[in-house]
């Protein structure tokens, strides 16, 4: 039998204005368990949980009742207060009589009537609480980083600055992913390789800091602080100890046909890559489907020529596991497939480019050296149009709905750089709204207009039709004076969507971790805890978590890695006590729970028992309460209810249901 | 109870809340002030997939006129999964309730997320007032309970 | 039965409790208390006869039956040690003087006291919470000691802190005429100066002349050597009187449950001769 | 005696209850059980058996003893009130009717259980003897003649006329309250009906069922037989023998919690259910072997050493029709006798 | 059934198996019960007829805690059964020696009495392996003859199939016995209005006596201890102390075994009172195929049961 103190707070008169808070408390005395009951001013301030306190010396409380505002505000509250007055912080229930009550309710009588009957049904459930202590884990002293563009990147090193373990596992061959492809930055347009190689050579030559590219996560088990990953490393036929990244074997690999997807197709590679001058770690990979050598055993140039011994056509993909505490999900985006826009005709004309490619032929290190010339001919286009919001803000299901962003910045950037280098190009851009919020941008834009002489056409592109002449019709509608545009281009260049990497949904699941319908991953919180994801110890860093310009991924990078350091920093975890258990006697061993568990944090064992007597070797279901998260699907999912879940009892939320009945 | 009376009627309506979506929405109503009948008196629980089908039918059987089950989006599970599974139980479930006595729009699923207040609150208008419709539960429920 | 006067010719059916009020609760040791019980208007529930029991509900939390630990001969009140060991003891324990519990009874038969007992040399042999069903004979023989031989009571428990009703024996047993009172221990204990030891063993190193009627009551396990022993002794079947665990429900030799053989525990119960014991199927 | 034609027999029922409840054996969903009687009864006297034995007119499958308030450490106790109206028992055969004074054994000894005494104080029952006894009965082994009457009334059904004649002061009062529909019939007319059902009962193959290895005294040459262990396998350790039993009588007392009060009931339980003997102290029969031998040897050892030899089984043959694993009484009785 | 008998008699000779769980004759040619052979006398009363409905799957859960291999008969429905059980490591399939046995349907015997037929002593032509369709009923009131195909319990008549889904061997043929559509009569349930299922229901539950024959014969129902025994959901019951409560037992009960139930009918056939308790079952099971795709409980032991699993797109609930 508890002893349960009943307390009632007025929030003010948040609750008291609407609630008779003085009777809620008087018809608690009459309740099974109760003891003592009382209302107060503000139960959360100092003044009212040293009531509490002294009500729990004075009458020996085992339980708490506090009638007040919402469990997510104040719970964690009344659970220390508990803890100071000595009584176990989960022998404490809220009913929630402000969000659910009082405020909602403007009748007196009707709302005092549903305060009690909530704090009734608080007060059954007390009775049957028991008190459940926290579990303590270590953590592991190592973070994950899983993505090596400029977000992963900036984690790591901030991660590894505070004097941590990094991993990063990156995809492609090199780190720098999307930022090593961009020419020049917005709105300083300083070059963007030479503000991100320092950090991927920093990221490099870090001792805390271990880089894995090539490499993907093949599996994720475990929970906050001890998670084991395996990392696939995917056979590079290059030793990377050997190699001294001197090129020799690119240049005389004889297979050149590979699109480089560095230069978004726009280029050729030999079949032994890297993929750009800077890479990080500058060791090639070979590609397998256009290897010679490993597709009929024949060739074999570059072993030859590697002074180094480093080509290896034996290697196998190699899985490698590892222990974190945390994990930073960093995996950044792609341009979305143009297939559903084919009215700009992006499939049929070479000189209908996206931006990213236009990144590319800018770019000194591009297909063209910098050049802007047209893909299909090579000559120098005369009229360049922008089309903006290609699959943006979409609001049929043929695109996204979201806004991408950093197109409208990008674009100025672009046009300007043109208009700059190649005066006599006219440049027009077709936009819905130009978007410039940030530092700096909207006068970066206004240059764009006013001193650069863009184009700018409030207005949607309807079509792009390829001419005979190789040119290309742009037919637009321009909005402000309402009539039908058709511009003759050269070059049509598409600000296409930008979209979550196509991995993060498998990755999603395998780390528990919920993702939008969008696939960009959800926060904890969308205001108070941006950086984390619901699950515990996977934090965000980065476009996987929703679109945002270089300045934004480098500080959302730094808060994740703040974020993680605060949780590697700590040589234990406490963790949730209300998980499930299995009552052995009852267990049927069947399998069912196991099924449902999202956390794999249920298995079996042959145990013998003495059921009444009778002594046998059962098959019976465990939780790993490290691993359970305490949803409760294995509770309804077992037959003989052998499945039970602290704090959530089924027969707790029976005396909820028979208290709200009476 | 006679129909033309839904006015003195007062339902026992019981709420099933997941607590990372839907309680989280009831929350936000009530901070938005989005009035919903007091008839309505939510239980928190973990997530929708801890929703047993004994605890509905015995709020039932104490008397209950109506109960709902609120939880995040298919999709949007806090335990990514679990929504999945209430769906299919409560499916099931809600198909043989008239052959026991429960008529059908006396339960009701609705996936209500922590920023859908509106969608909380009208969800809940919406089903009180059905339930008024419907009337007392008389069909079923412990006569022991009734007296 | 008593009269009910909410209903017209209507009497109370022995299923029905009557209320009790709880006038004064004793710790006897960390998991045993002591609860005196009286009727609403004072004075005792009904008469009983040592060896008795009675059922005690809790409403809405379980019911179950315990031995009556006072003597007969006492007027005002019926006591019941008991040992916390499941939902309804605990609830129980967590009672205050002045509550209500409802109570049902006395079920059972009882020790022959007025009859074959009478004028013999009585050994009581107790372990642990055993002495509550005990303590109802040896008061009433002590009450009305001219009837009676001599006494002898062995009673031992796990360690100081567990013997239950210390003070009584300090005080009234031990001073009693013609009664000598041995008590042990399990394990040595630093203000323990008494024995210690077994029960069994310090029966056997007690060696009582085999004429006597022994009456057993303790665990199981404790019941099993003591029979034992008092076989090794010489001592026979007819002599040794011992109580039932009272796995009962009704109390009324009707619902079926305590039925072993051709015996209801509950109404042919719970005290049994160790000769009829062995008559019994062995199922108990 | 006294007779009346068939088709006048609503009018009898009509009349009867008219005064006081009636149960008689009333079809409803494809079962045949006692039940009360109104106009949109279906009446089925022309069966042998009903589903259930009629028992629970008398004892209940559930009934409330009192219902509790308690709050604050305060109780108040509400009994229950007891049958006080009359009722008629209609067509109850023999078998059952000999079961009822089982019954009484049980529940009339001291201390009374008033609410069963109360319903036997207020019940006139007419039994009906059995037309066309079936495979599964075998009454006449326990000496009960289903051709003979019993009860307050004894009735035949004959040709297209029902007779009956009273036996008890009670049954000379339902006869004379009703005197009005009937006609004088002769007596010879029964006796000859009665040998009819006497000759086909000699033919039923269970009819002549030997107890002489059981009753009184049995229980050391019984109870530790080889032949429990075989015999239990089957058993499903479901309660349909002792549910359909019309002398089985455990019963389990329990709590309903049904808001502000909790109410005391007391329901059949079965000794074969597995928690039968589980209680906070412990439990004695653990294995279904167990469970199975106590119905068996409570119904033909225990009991008849309690009660000068009478055996608590009326040969009914419910428990041979309906257990599903097609186990029962007879089967243990003849196991026993092959091993004899 | 003398192959078969004699096949047994091999095995247990042979040290195959241990022991052979069968079914074995009773008083009158219609009883026959479920029984254990530990020695080959015994199995002078091992009988095969059409009165053996007995779905042995279940006992082999205590026939696993015995030593050595057991010989189980099953046919074929009783097959889905076994599957079931194994999929939930109740039983050891290295522990049975399955012998798949042929099934030309299996008989009802209310079904024969509701005939009018009464007194029967013996009853000839329910042997399962010959292709005589006529049952000889003798009664002390005289012989009476039956068509075997119209004495067949309900779950016959619409049987999933004689196809074996797990033996060892198979002794002796089946033939098909379907004369009716599974779920015709769910369909016509569902047709019925609200208040008209509710009357249906209850007027079948108010007969319900909870004896629990249902669930303890109920292959699915394998639960060590019921939820309705025990105290952890506070739903302990023993009898139907208020309508509610059959109502609130048998479907929870079907809601348990959905997904697993395999369609056996064993509830319906050891029913004391006749209550069709299999429509609860086959209503789920006609909602999950509809909803979540044809799924057979016990067909395989592979399989993830329908409640165990999800898709993205499920219906939402209330709406079928």
């Amino acid at each position: 039998m508890q002893r349960i103190g009943v307390f009632v707070c007025h929030c003010g008169s948040n609750i008291a204005a609407t609630v008779d808070v003085k009777r809620v408390a008087l018809a608690m005395l009459s309740e099974n368990g109760v003891v003592f009951a009382d209302d107060y001013q503000y139960m959360c301030s100092e003044s009212g949980q040293l009531k509490i306190a002294q009500a729990v010396k004075e009458h020996n409380l085992t339980g708490l009742v506090i009638c007040s505002c919402s469990p997510r505000m104040h719970e964690a509250t009344f659970r220390k207060a508990a803890e100071k007055a000595g009584i176990n912080p989960y022998m404490v229930e809220i009913a929630n009589i402000r969000e659910q009550c009082s405020w909602i309710h403007k009748d007196i009588e009707q709302a005092t009537q549903k305060a009690i009957i909530l704090a009734r049904a608080a007060v059954a459930k007390v009775n049957l609480n028991s008190p459940l202590i926290a579990g303590k884990s270590p953590v592991k002293k190592r973070a994950l980083v899983i993505g090596g563009g400029i977000a992963g990147i900036q984690t790591a090193l901030d991660i590894a600055d505070a004097g941590f373990e990094v991993d990063i596992v990156e995809k492609t061959p090199s780190i720098g992913g999307k930022m090593s492809q961009l020419d020049k930055t917005f709105p300083t347009l300083d070059c963007s390789a030479c503000i991100l190689t320092p950090k991927m050579v920093d990221c490099a030559a870090h001792e805390k800091i271990t880089i894995f590219t090539y490499s993907e996560v093949e599996n994720v088990s475990g929970f906050v602080g001890n998670f084991t990953v395996d990392i696939k490393k995917k056979a590079r036929y290059v030793d990377s100890a050997k190699c001294t990244g001197c090129g020799l074997c690119q240049e005389k690999c004889p297979s050149k046909k590979a699109l480089s997807e560095f230069n978004c197709g726009l280029s050729n590679r030999s079949a032994i890559y890297t993929p750009f001058a800077q890479a990080v770690p500058n060791v090639p990979v070979i590609d397998p489907l256009q290897c010679i050598k490993l597709k009929t055993g024949k060739c074999g140039l570059c072993e030859k020529v590697c002074a180094a011994n480093a080509i290896d056509y034996t290697q196998k993909d190699e899985i490698i596991t590892r222990e974190y505490g945390a994990i930073v999900v960093a995996t950044g985006f792609d341009v979305i497939n143009l297939d559903n826009y084919d009215e700009y005709a992006y499939s049929q004309s070479k000189d209908v480019i996206t931006s990213l490619e236009l990144e590319r032929i800018m770019n000194a290190a591009g297909p063209t050296k910098g050049h802007l010339e047209r893909m299909s001919d090579g000559k120098a286009p005369k009229n360049i149009v922008f089309v903006q919001c290609v699959g943006s803000r979409c609001a049929d299901n043929k695109g996204k709905s979201y806004c991408s962003k950093i197109c409208c910045m990008y674009t100025a950037k672009h046009a300007m750089l043109i208009r700059d280098k190649y005066p006599d190009v006219n440049v027009s851009v077709f936009y819905i709204d130009v978007r410039t919020p940030g530092k700096n941008f909207d006068e970066f834009y206004r240059r764009a207009v006013e001193e650069y002489g863009v184009n700018y056409i409030k207005g949607q592109v309807g079509k792009v039709t390829p001419e005979p002449d190789g040119s290309l019709t742009v037919h637009g509608v321009d909005l402000i004076d309402g009539r039908q545009v058709k511009i003759s281009a050269d070059m049509v260049v598409l600000a296409a969507a930008i979209e979550p990497n196509a991995s993060v949904r498998q990755l999603a699941t395998q780390l528990t971790a919920s993702i939008d319908t969008n696939n960009f991953l959800t926060e904890a919180h969308p205001k108070l805890r941006p950086v984390e994801s619901p699950t515990a110890g996977v934090f965000l860093s980065g476009v996987c978590q929703g679109p945002k310009d270089i300045p934004e991924t480098v500080s959302q990078a730094g808060a994740a890695a703040a974020k993680v350091i605060g949780l590697l920093a700590k040589n234990e975890l406490t963790t949730n006590p209300c998980t499930a258990h299995s009552d052995e006697l009852l267990c049927n061993g069947c399998s069912a729970c196991a099924n449902v568990c999202p956390y794999g944090a249920i298995s079996y064992q042959d145990k013998e028992v003495n059921d009444h007597g009778i002594r046998e070797t059962r098959r019976i279901a465990m939780v790993n309460t490290a691993l359970c998260q305490g949803c409760g699907a294995c509770t309804v999912t077992c037959p003989s209810g052998a499945m039970d879940l602290n704090g959530f009892s089924n027969k707790q939320i029976i005396a909820e249901v028979d208290a709200i009945c009476r | 109870m006679p129909m033309n009376s839904t006015e003195s009627f007062a339902p026992k309506i019981v709420a099933f809340c997941c607590n990372w979506c839907s309680y989280a929405g009831a929350d936000l109503a009530g901070s938005s002030r989005l009035a919903y009948p007091a008839d309505v008196k939510i239980i928190k629980v973990p997530c929708s997939c801890r929703v047993n089908p004994m605890f509905i039918l015995r709020a039932f059987e104490k008397g209950a006129d109506g109960v709902i089950i609120c939880g995040c989006h298919p999709g949007d599970c806090h335990y990514s999964t679990g929504n999945y599974y209430a769906r299919r139980r409560m499916t099931l479930l809600f198909s043989m309730l008239e052959y026991i006595g429960i008529e059908k729009d006396r339960v009701r699923v609705e996936w209500v997320s922590a920023a859908e207040a509106v969608k909380f609150s009208e969800t809940m208008n919406s089903f009180v007032l059905q339930i008024k419709n419907l009337g007392e539960n008389v069909r079923l429920g412990d006569l022991r309970c009734k007296s | 039965m008593s009269e009910c006067t909410c209903h017209k010719d209507y009497k109370l059916d022995t299923l029905v409790p009557q209320i009790g009020v709880i006038t004064d609760i004793t710790d006897e040791t960390p998991d045993v208390k002591t609860f005196k019980v009286q009727a609403l208007g004072g004075g005792k529930l009904f008469e009983h006869m040592p060896g008795q029991c009675a059922m005690l509900c809790v409403p809405g939390i379980s019911e179950a039956m315990f031995s009556i630990t006072s003597s007969p001969t006492n007027k005002e009140y019926q006591e019941f040690s008991i040992k916390k060991c499941g939902s309804l003891t605990n609830y129980l324990h967590e009672m205050n003087v002045g509550d209500q519990i409802a109570v049902r009874g006395p079920y059972g038969n009882h020790f022959p006291v007025e009859d074959e007992l009478l004028s013999k040399d009585l050994l009581f042999i107790a372990g642990g919470i055993g002495l509550a069903p005990l303590r109802s004979v040896i008061n009433y023989v002590l009450d009305n000691r001219e009837k009676y031989g001599k006494v002898d009571i062995l009673y031992g428990s796990r360690s100081k802190q567990d013997l239950v009703k210390l003070q009584e024996i300090e005080t009234v047993w031990k001073n009693a005429k013609d009664v000598d009172v041995h008590l042990t221990i399990d394990n040595p204990q630093d203000d323990w100066d008494g024995h210690v030891g077994f029960v069994p063993s310090y029966l056997e190193e007690l060696a009582f002349s085999n004429d006597r009627t022994v009456l057993v009551c303790g665990p199981p396990v404790m019941i099993k050597f003591v029979l034992q022993s008092l076989k090794k002794m010489g001592f026979s079947d007819d002599k040794i009187y011992t109580t039932f665990e009272l796995r009962m429900k009704c109390g009324i030799g009707k619902c079926g449950r305590c039925n072993i053989g051709s015996k209801y525990v509950c109404k042919d119960g719970p005290v049994f001769r160790n000769d009829e014991i062995e008559e019994l199927p062995n199922e108990y | 005696m006294k007779k009346i034609n068939l088709n006048k027999l609503k009018e009898l029922f009509a009349y009867i209850s008219e005064k006081s409840s009636l149960f008689l054996p009333i079809e409803s969903a494809n079962s045949i059980n006692f039940g009360m009687y109104d106009e949109k009864a279906k009446v089925r006297l022309d069966v042998l058996k009903t589903s259930k034995s009629p028992k629970d007119l008398f004892f209940p499958q559930s009934e409330t003893l009192y219902s509790c308030q308690s709050a604050k450490g305060k109780i108040s106790i509400e009994p229950q009130a007891l049958q006080n109206d009359e009722f008629v028992v209609f067509g109850m055969k023999n078998c059952d009717f000999a079961a009822l004074e089982i019954l009484d054994k049980v529940f009339l000894s001291e201390p009374v259980d008033t609410f069963y005494k109360a319903r036997r104080d207020n019940a006139t029952i007419v039994t009906l003897a059995c037309a066309r006894p079936s495979e599964s009965c075998f009454c006449k082994a326990y000496g009960i003649d289903c051709a003979q009457g019993a009860g307050d009334v004894s009735a035949w059904i004959i040709g297209e006329y029902f007779y009956w004649c009273a036996n008890t002061q009670k049954g000379v009062a339902l006869l004379e309250k009703t005197a009005h529909l009937f006609e004088d019939a002769d007596e010879a007319d029964v006796e000859s009906a009665k040998a009819q059902i006497r000759d086909i009962v000699a033919k039923m193959p269970l009819m002549s069922l030997d107890l002489k290895n059981w009753g009184k005294g049995k229980t050391a040459e019984k109870f530790d037989s080889p032949l429990w262990d075989e015999l239990y396998k089957p058993c499903l350790a479901c309660g349909t023998c002792t549910f359909v039993c019309p002398t089985c009588q455990c019963y389990d007392i329990k709590d309903y919690k049904a808001g502000e009060k909790v109410v005391r009931y007391r329901c059949w339980d079965s000794c074969m259910y597995s928690d039968f003997t589980m209680m906070a102290h412990g439990n004695n029969r653990t294995s279904q072997m167990q469970r199975f031998r106590q119905r068996f040897m409570h119904k033909l050892v225990y009991f008849p050493d309690n009660n000068d030899g009478v055996f608590s089984c009326t040969g009914c043959g419910r428990c041979v029709d309906k257990c599903p694993a097609s186990l029962n009484i007879v089967k243990v009785i003849k196991a026993f006798d092959k091993e004899a | 059934m003398q192959e078969l008998k004699n096949r047994i008699k091999q095995l247990m000779e042979e040290n195959v198996a241990q022991r052979a769980l069968g079914w074995k004759k009773g008083e009158f040619g219609y009883d026959a019960q479920a029984a254990f052979f530990e020695s080959t006398d015994e199995l002078d009363d091992f009988v095969y007829n059409g009165f053996c409905g007995a779905n042995l799957s279940k006992y082999m859960i205590e026939a696993c805690k015995k030593e050595g291999r057991t010989i189980i008969c099953l046919k074929p429905c009783d097959t889905y059964s076994f599957n079931q059980l194994l999929k939930e490591h109740r039983i050891q399939r290295e522990k049975a020696y399955i012998i798949g046995v042929g099934c030309k349907g299996t008989l009802d015997i209310s079904k024969i009495k509701a005939n009018g037929i009464e007194g029967i002593v013996d009853i000839e032509g329910a042997d399962m392996f010959s292709s005589e369709n006529l049952l000889k009923i003798k009664t002390v009131y005289g012989d009476h003859e039956l068509a075997y195909s119209d004495a067949l319990l309900e779950r016959c008549n619409c049987c999933k199939g004689k196809e074996h889904m797990i033996f060892d061997e198979i002794i002796g043929e089946s033939a098909d016995t379907v004369s009716a559509d599974r779920f015709e009569q769910i369909e016509k349930i569902e047709q019925l209005t609200s208040i008209e299922k509710f009357e249906f229901f209850r007027n079948e539950l108010s007969k319900c006596i909870r004896c629990n024959a249902c669930r303890n014969a109920c292959p699915a129902c394998n639960c060590r201890k019921c939820v309705f025994d025990s105290d952890k959901f506070d739903s302990a019951q023993k009898a139907n102390s208020d309508s509610f409560e059959e109502k609130m037992f048998h479907i929870i009960r079907a809601f348990h075994v959905a997904g697993r139930c395999t369609d056996c009918g064993e509830c319906s056939r050891v029913c004391p009172q006749n209550i069709p308790l299999h429509l609860f079952n086959r209503k789920f099971i006609k909602d999950i195929n509809m909803l979540y795709g044809d799924f057979s409980a016990g067909s395989n032991c592979e399989e993830n049961c329908p409640l165990t699993s999800y898709s993205f797109d499920d219906a939402e609930p209330g709406k079928i």
